[in-house]
C-alpha cells in the first residue's frame, strides 16, 4: 500500500465511487444481456414448438 | 403561410390568455426570487439580468407542448401534412406564432420586470435587445422538441429534459449581454454571439423539425 | 388523371399488415375499401396519402392532387364554422367558401363556434373541407360517421357531383352510400402473411447464436 | 476484401462480435486493472498535487471516454439516416448509457479531486460545467430512446436529436467557456497544470486510456447484441400475436 499522505481519504473514496458505477454498469450490462438470452432463448423453443 | 399564423394567433387569443399566460409565469417567478433571496436591492440588481434571462426560457418552456399537441389531437396537423404548404413551412410558421405570443410581450415588457428586480439603468436597452435577439431562437428550438415529442405519453416533461440542453448557449450568451450592458461595458460581443444562434437555428432547425414531425406522423 | 398502386405493402407500429395491394382509379371512378377492423384500412389511406412511406410497392398519381380527411375533422373549436372552413380555403388557396357551406347545408351555422356543434354538424364541416381544397382525388376514412340518413344521401349526392366533375374517390366505409357505379375492394385478401411479416431481425438469425 | 457493410446485417455481427468479444474483454481487463494498479501504487507523489494525481488516472480516460461516446453514437446515427443499417442505430442506443456513467465517474472523481485542490466539491470552472451539460444531453436522448415504443420511429428520432444535440453540445462548450472567462474569472487552478507530464505519470495513463477505449467497446458490443436479442424477441412475439 502506497503512502497517500494527508489526501488519503480523497484518492481512496474517488477510486470507489469510480470503480463502484463500472462494476455496476458491467453487471446491469450482463444481467441485462442474461436475460434477454433467456427470454429468447424461451420465445424461441415456443416458435420450434408451435411451428 | 399568412392563414396559418393568423390561425394560430386568433386561437391563441380565444383560448383565452395565449399572450397573457406566458407573461404571468414571468412576473410569478420574478415575485418569488426576492421573496426566496431576501428584498437586497443590490444583491438583486447583481442576479437580475440571470433571473430575467432564465424566467424568459422558462416563460417559453411552458408553452412549447401546446405547439402541436392540440393539431395533432385533432387530426389538423395530418391535414396540414397533406396540405400544399411545405412541412418546413408549417413548423416556421408555429414557431412565429409561438414567439409572436410568447416571446414578444416578453421583450417589450421585459423593463417593467427588470425595474421589479432593480436592474441598473444601463441595462435595460441591452435587456430588451437580447432578448429580442434571443427569445426567437427559443421559440425555434423549443418547435423542435415539440416535434420530437409531439404524440408521446408523459411528453411534456421529456421536452424539458430534451430542450433545456439546447437552450444553454443561448441563455449563457443573452444574460451575458445583459450583465456586461448592467455593468456599463459593451455587449457586443455576446449579442453577436447570440444573433449567431438565433440565425443560425431558424435557417436549418426547421428542417429537423420537419422531418421529426414527419416521423412522427408516419 | 389516374391512381394507379402497384404490389403495394405498407405497415402499422411496424409491422407489416397489407401487401400486394394493385388496382388503379381512372377519372370519375369511385372505389370503395372494405375489411374488418384492423385488417389496415386506415394504414392503407394515410401510406396513399403520403402520410407514410410504403414498404414496397409504389404509389402514382399527379403531385398535390390528393385530399384526405381521417376520422378527425381537424376542427378549431374556438373558431366559428366559416372560419374553419376559410382557414383551410386559405392554405389550398382556393378561395371562395360559400358554395361548399351551401352544398353542405352550412349556411345557418356559419357563425357559430365549432364546439357548439353536434357531432353530425362537425362531420359535415369536415366534408365540407373537401370541397374548399380544390383537388381531385379524395381520401376517405369512415366519412359517414354520426351522419344521420339525410346527411348521408347528401353527401352520397356531394361524391357523385365530385365525380361527374372528373374527381376519384377513395373511402373506407361499410355502409351503403348508394353509389352504384363504385367498385369495391376487399382488403383481407391482401392481409400480409405472418411468417413474412419480419423485419431484418427475423431472418437467417442462428439459433447459435442466441 | 468483403465490404465493411456486412457486418451491418445482424447475424453476421453476432458472429463476428461473438467470435471477438472474449479476447476484447480480456485485454481491456488486464489494461485497466494492470493501468490502475501501475498508477496507484507505482507512481510517486506530484510536489504540488500530493496523491491526489492518482486520480488521473480515473478521471482523464473516463472524460475521453464520455466524449468520445457521444462522438461515436453520432456517426452511428448518421450511418443509420444515411444507409438505415439497424444495427448502426442499436449500437448508438447501446453506448448512451456507457458514455453516460462515464461522464458521471468524470463528473464525480473531478468533484472529489476538486475538493482538496480548489477547496471546494464544484466549482463552475468552464470544463466540469460542459461535462454537467454533456451529462444532460445524454440523459434526454436515453429518455427519448425509452419513451417511444416503435423501434424504427426511436431510432429515426434519437438520430435526429443526436444530430443537433451534437451542434448544442459543441456550442454550449465554446459558449460555457466564453462564459467563465469573460468577466468572472474562474478557478485560478486549472486540471492543465501539466504541462509537461513526466513519464512516470505518462505511460500508466496511457495503459489506462488504452484500457477505457477496449472497456468501452467491450460494452457497447455486449449492449449491441442485448439489444439485437431484444429486437428479434420483438418480432418473434409480433409473429406469435399475428398467429
Amino acid at each position: 500500500m502506497p503512502d497517500l499522505g494527508k489526501y488519503a481519504v480523497t484518492v481512496l473514496s474517488a477510486y470507489g465511487a469510480a470503480i463502484t458505477l463500472i462494476v455496476a454498469l458491467v453487471v446491469w450490462t450482463l444481467w441485462r444481456g442474461a436475460r434477454m438470452r433467456r427470454l429468447l432463448r424461451e420465445a424461441e423453443a415456443r416458435r420450434a414448438r408451435n411451428g | 403561410m399568412i392563414g396559418l399564423l393568423l390561425r394560430d394567433l386568433r386561437l391563441a387569443v380565444r383560448a383565452g390568455g395565449g399572450f397573457g399566460l406566458g407573461l404571468a409565469f414571468f412576473l410569478i417567478v420574478v415575485v418569488l426570487v426576492p421573496l426566496g433571496v431576501g428584498p437586497k436591492a443590490d444583491l438583486l440588481a447583481l442576479i437580475a439580468p440571470g433571473i430575467l434571462w432564465v424566467a424568459a426560457l422558462l416563460a417559453c418552456l411552458l408553452s412549447l407542448d401546446r405547439i402541436f399537441a392540440l393539431d395533432h389531437e385533432d387530426g389538423s396537423l395530418d391535414l396540414l401534412a397533406t396540405a400544399p404548404i411545405p412541412l418546413e413551412g408549417v413548423v416556421t410558421i408555429k414557431a412565429l406564432a409561438h414567439w409572436l405570443t410568447t416571446g414578444l410581450p416578453l421583450t417589450l415588457a421585459s423593463p417593467l420586470f427588470g425595474l421589479l428586480l432593480h436592474l441598473p439603468g444601463p441595462a435595460y436597452p441591452w435587456l430588451m435587445v437580447s432578448l429580442g435577439l434571443g427569445t426567437p431562437a427559443l421559440s425555434v428550438i423549443g418547435t423542435f422538441g415539440a416535434a420530437l415529442t409531439v404524440g408521446l405519453k408523459r411528453g411534456g416533461l421529456l421536452l424539458s429534459l430534451l430542450v433545456l440542453p439546447l437552450y444553454v448557449p443561448t441563455l449563457i450568451f443573452g444574460a451575458e449581454a445583459v450583465r456586461r450592458g448592467a455593468e456599463g461595458l459593451s455587449a457586443t460581443t455576446p449579442l453577436v454571439l447570440l444573433a449567431a444562434i438565433t440565425l443560425g437555428s431558424i435557417a436549418a432547425l426547421p428542417f429537423g423539425s420537419a422531418a421529426a414531425l414527419r416521423i412522427n406522423l408516419r | 388523371m389516374e391512381l394507379r398502386v402497384t404490389d403495394l405493402a405498407c405497415a402499422r407500429g411496424g409491422l407489416p399488415v397489407l401487401e400486394g395491394v394493385s388496382f388503379a382509379l381512372a377519372a370519375g371512378r369511385a372505389l370503395i375499401l372494405r375489411g374488418p377492423n384492423g385488417v389496415g384500412k386506415t394504414t392503407l389511406l394515410r401510406t396513399l396519402a403520403g402520410l407514410q412511406p410504403a414498404l414496397e410497392g409504389s404509389v402514382s398519381h399527379p403531385p398535390e392532387t390528393i385530399a384526405y380527411a381521417a376520422h378527425a375533422d381537424g376542427l378549431k373549436a374556438t373558431l366559428s364554422v366559416a372560419e374553419n372552413l376559410a382557414f383551410w380555403a386559405r392554405i389550398f388557396g382556393t378561395g371562395d367558401i360559400a358554395p361548399a357551406l351551401d352544398r353542405m347545408h352550412l349556411r345557418d351555422l356559419a357563425d357559430r363556434p365549432a364546439q357548439n356543434l353536434s357531432a353530425g354538424q362537425k362531420r359535415r364541416l369536415g366534408l365540407a373541407r373537401l370541397l374548399v381544397t380544390g383537388r381531385p382525388i379524395w381520401m376517405l376514412d369512415e366519412p359517414t360517421v354520426s351522419l344521420d340518413t339525410a346527411s348521408v344521401a347528401l353527401f352520397g349526392a356531394v361524391v357523385r357531383e365530385h365525380l361527374a366533375g372528373g374527381g376519384l374517390a377513395l373511402m373506407a366505409t361499410h355502409i351503403d352510400l348508394g353509389l352504384d357505379e363504385a367498385e369495391v375492394l376487399e382488403l383481407s385478401r391482401f392481409r400480409a402473411d405472418p411468417r413474412r411479416a419480419a423485419d431484418v431481425f427475423d431472418h437467417g438469425f442462428d439459433e447459435a447464436f442466441l | 476484401m468483403t465490404s465493411i457493410w456486412e457486418y451491418a446485417n445482424p447475424k453476421k455481427f453476432m458472429q463476428t462480435s461473438g467470435r471477438f468479444l472474449p479476447w476484447i474483454a480480456g485485454l481491456a481487463a488486464l489494461c485497466m486493472v494492470g493501468g490502475l494498479i501501475w498508477g496507484f501504487f507505482f507512481t510517486p507523489n506530484d510536489y504540488k498535487q500530493g496523491s491526489t494525481v492518482k486520480i488521473l488516472f480515473i478521471h482523464v480516460p473516463s472524460a475521453m471516454i464520455a466524449i468520445n461516446g457521444w462522438g461515436m453514437m453520432l456517426v452511428a446515427s448518421l450511418i443509420w439516416v444515411v444507409r438505415r443499417h439497424h444495427v448502426s442505430a442499436l449500437a448508438a442506443k447501446a453506448a448512451a448509457p456507457v458514455g453516460m456513467v462515464m461522464t458521471l465517474v468524470a463528473l464525480i472523481t473531478g468533484a472529489i479531486w476538486g475538493e482538496p485542490m480548489w477547496g471546494t466539491w464544484w466549482a463552475w470552472d468552464p470544463r466540469l460545467t460542459s461535462f454537467l451539460i454533456l451529462f444532460l444531453f445524454y440523459l434526454g436522448y436515453i429518455a427519448l430512446w425509452q419513451a417511444i415504443d416503435n423501434p424504427d420511429t426511436a431510432a429515426d428520432l434519437t438520430s435526429v436529436l443526436c444530430m443537433v444535440g451534437s451542434v448544442f453540445a459543441f456550442l454550449s462548450r465554446f459558449a460555457v467557456d466564453f462564459w467563465n472567462q469573460g468577466l468572472h474569472q474562474g478557478a485560478s487552478i486549472s486540471l492543465d497544470g501539466r504541462d509537461d507530464m513526466a513519464n512516470v505519470f505518462l505511460f500508466p495513463l496511457l495503459t489506462c486510456m488504452l484500457g477505457w477505449v477496449l472497456f468501452f467497446l467491450t460494452l457497447v458490443l455486449l449492449r449491441t447484441r442485448t439489444e439485437i436479442r431484444a429486437r428479434r424477441l420483438k418480432a418473434l412475439i409480433a409473429r406469435e400475436r399475428m398467429g
